[in-house]
């Protein structure tokens, strides 16, 4: 499978906005490193989305640059914004509640997606895998997963494939994929397109997805 | 009287021995012993297995790296995923000087759990299927298959506090709890860095994260500035 | 805008049906979610399987054995070693009426935690070669003999708490923590008797004890006072 | 085997100051329901004892009948006084610190003590076993275990045998047994007698125990 030239998809901005959309009030979500901590800037003031951070907080808001505090941090070390009701608690109640099914979302990177819902996001063949962080937790334990990714690698090789070449983060976990290009549901019966990136078709999504999509009978461009 | 406060860092180190397990806290800026990690580099300690979060994303623990103190680490975060400027643990690594278990975050805090409580381990589903299940037993439990994961215990915890009393009770701040309470659960000797030393009338009973009962040592320290750049 | 509370216990118990598994946290007089209890015996639900450390030790569960509205009770402490005076709950079991698992405290506790945090177990030493090993798998690690020890978890748990906000965070008060922020974790719905709402600012994030993510429904009720008479 | 008399042993109270005599500064001591309990008010005030209520405190001194506050109790339900450096803590944690080895004494009632230093102490055939609480957990997870009792029960046979009649607690964990009569180590070999209570003599605890009692060659009166 070969890309079929350069398109221009949503920013790394745009995809989590366009999973900030997923979002509700009350819901537990936790953000993965990367573009996923991005998105809870994209949810509105007062929303009362209650964000995780696997290493200890629950209720920030925001990634705030103003007056680091070395002790108010998320996990990927950036300094957050607390919101009202907070709380902080150690590593093992953290896990609890991540492998416990406590966490309604997870927003997490991915390097690949299967049609079953198979993540790998952990291990570069080039570069090892050096770090695994909460991404197996998370992945196994949240009620639902939403991968946000590129939908293709910088060679442009699809990141959505039917079975990862990599090694797995987790099998059969994923139950929502946002690129740049699409917004794919992985469902019992294989992949289903819903939301195609303003001017991309849907015919562009599939040459760049190795799987067969489907197309949902409601399938329309995303609203951002 | 019990008081278990020393003067230095130095003193407080005075029986890590070549070779000893060494727990470390800390999850990057919050919570990390950063003082006692400087106080490791200048005793020149050796050989050692070293369990943490996370070493060579600009934190402390990457300068134990300079002089090859380290002979393993388990860790859950190790090497920048993205490539970049290299830390000298990854450089280590790549030379195959320095052994590396990567554990995910959840199994490797429950694991110190399981060394602390004094479990013969416990069983998760996450790692199935994945590398993280090389070398374990998988059981079947009312139909369902779990890892078995064992415990983890040190002969050092190295952890850091907000607040100490004379008797060891620690009060954490904010997010700089993450391992330290769990770790100081499941080493031989547990040694605390505390930004301030309370007299045992001011810590609020209801705030008190790791009772001293579990403490050892604890050394009052300026906090040293560290910040993820990876 | 989240809001967990509720007006009255009974409308806190609406959906407990018939059949239910409830976890009742509590040790005695310290963390019973007595209004709770009284309310569930107001409802007159039937065939309930009860999880609480204590029963019939002058506590208020005792009252629902007073229309045999339990069917089952897994406990650490139910009937007093020293006979005297008997409960509700002791007459009923003499008679066969109510079932009985007794469980040893640490292992009660540890398999509640596994049921709140997805593990599919523990491996512990507590009651190997007794009467608590009956029936259950027994595993050698490293040379060592454990129990396997299964997750418990519940339709509903009924908990204590000292304070807390609209959106479920609790503050818990000295030896009225025990088992309420553990049980939390482990059911389906989770519903918490409180002495006093506060607003959301005034919970120190400190202090939160369970996070309200655990919580589905909050009732503030005068505390009902509660004394072990064993 | 059966008794010689009644012989005029120590009171409960004498039992837990014998008891008490063992513990030092800075030790971590769980004090089981019943007789044990009282030892904590044997303790010389600023001894710094610890007292553990596996209910979730650390720290406290003594029972205490003023002023009952329902939050503030033991393991058996009693007051209690807090001391300097008392800490809160929930069950799961207060478990964790009791399996983990982190108690340094546990003092608990017995119904029979093997010479292997079986204990068994829930189970009364005439009642069931109708109560665990923590003394499972306590029995195999504390460094140190006191088994303070009455010599023989109420019909006068002994509570330390050959083999332990009634259902185990555990095995092999009793390291010291204090009773009206005497104070016996458990040790690998066998049963060391070390004390003899006034006016009581070897012979005398021989008789009343079933298993073969070495005497120290230190053996001496209790010292109260």
């Amino acid at each position: 499978m070969v890309n079929s030239g350069k398109l221009a998809g949503l920013t790394r901005e745009l995809i989590a906005l366009r999973v900030a959309q997923e979002l509700r009030e009350g819901m537990v979500v936790n953000l993965g490193i990367g573009l996923p901590t991005l998105v809870s800037n994209f949810v509105p003031p007062g929303g009362e989305v209650i964000f995780q951070g696997e290493n200890g907080v629950l209720g920030y808001t925001g990634i705030s640059e103003e007056d680091f505090d070395p002790d108010v941090i998320n996990a990927g070390g950036q300094p957050i914004r607390l919101g009202p009701g907070a709380s902080f608690f150690d590593s093992a109640d953290s896990f609890a509640m991540i492998r416990g099914g406590h966490i309604d979302v997870a927003v997490l990177g991915g390097l690949e997606v299967s049609e079953k819902g198979d993540l790998a996001n952990w291990y570069l063949p080039e570069r090892g895998g050096g770090s695994i962080g909460g991404a197996m937790d998370l992945a196994c334990g949240a009620r639902r997963l939403i991968i946000a990714m590129s939908h293709t690698n910088r060679e442009g090789r699809p990141r959505i494939r039917k079975e990862c070449a990599f090694p797995l983060t987790a099998s059969g976990v994923v139950d929502l994929i946002v690129t740049d290009l699409a917004v794919i549901e992985v469902e019992p019966e294989g992949l289903l397109l819903r939301e195609v990136a303003p001017d991309v078709s849907p015919e562009d999504v599939q040459e760049r997805t190795e799987p067969h999509l489907r197309r949902s009978p409601a399938l329309r461009d995303m609203r951002l | 009287m019990i008081d278990k406060v020393v003067a230095t860092p130095g003193e407080a180190l005075r029986d890590v021995q070549d070779g000893a397990t060494i727990m470390f806290g800390g999850f990057v800026s919050a919570g990390t012993p950063s003082n006692l990690i400087l106080a490791l580099q200048r005793r020149g300690t050796k050989r050692i297995t070293g369990i943490a979060n996370n070493i060579g994303l600009g934190d402390k623990l990457d300068v134990l790296c300079e002089k090859r103190q380290l002979a393993k680490f388990i860790a859950t975060f190790a090497i920048r995923a993205s490539g970049g400027r290299q830390s000298l643990f990854e450089q280590l690594y790549r030379r195959d000087e320095v052994e590396l278990e990567l554990v995910p975050q959840g199994t490797f805090v429950e694991r110190i759990r399981s060394g602390g409580a004094g479990l013969g381990g416990v069983l998760t589903r996450t790692g199935l299927g994945t590398m993280a299940q090389d070398g374990k037993q998988t059981l079947t439990v009312d139909g369902t298959e779990f890892l078995l994961e064992k415990p983890l215990r040190a002969d050092f915890a190295f952890i850091k506090a907000w607040k100490a009393d004379r008797m060891g009770n620690l009060v954490y701040r904010r997010t700089g709890r993450n391992f330290n309470p769990v770790m100081a659960t499941a080493a031989d000797v547990v040694i605390a860095e505390v930004e301030e030393i309370a007299s045992v009338e001011e810590l609020d009973p209801e705030r008190i994260g790791t009772p001293g009962v579990y403490v050892d040592r604890v050394v009052q320290c300026e906090p040293v500035a560290v910040r993820w750049d990876g």
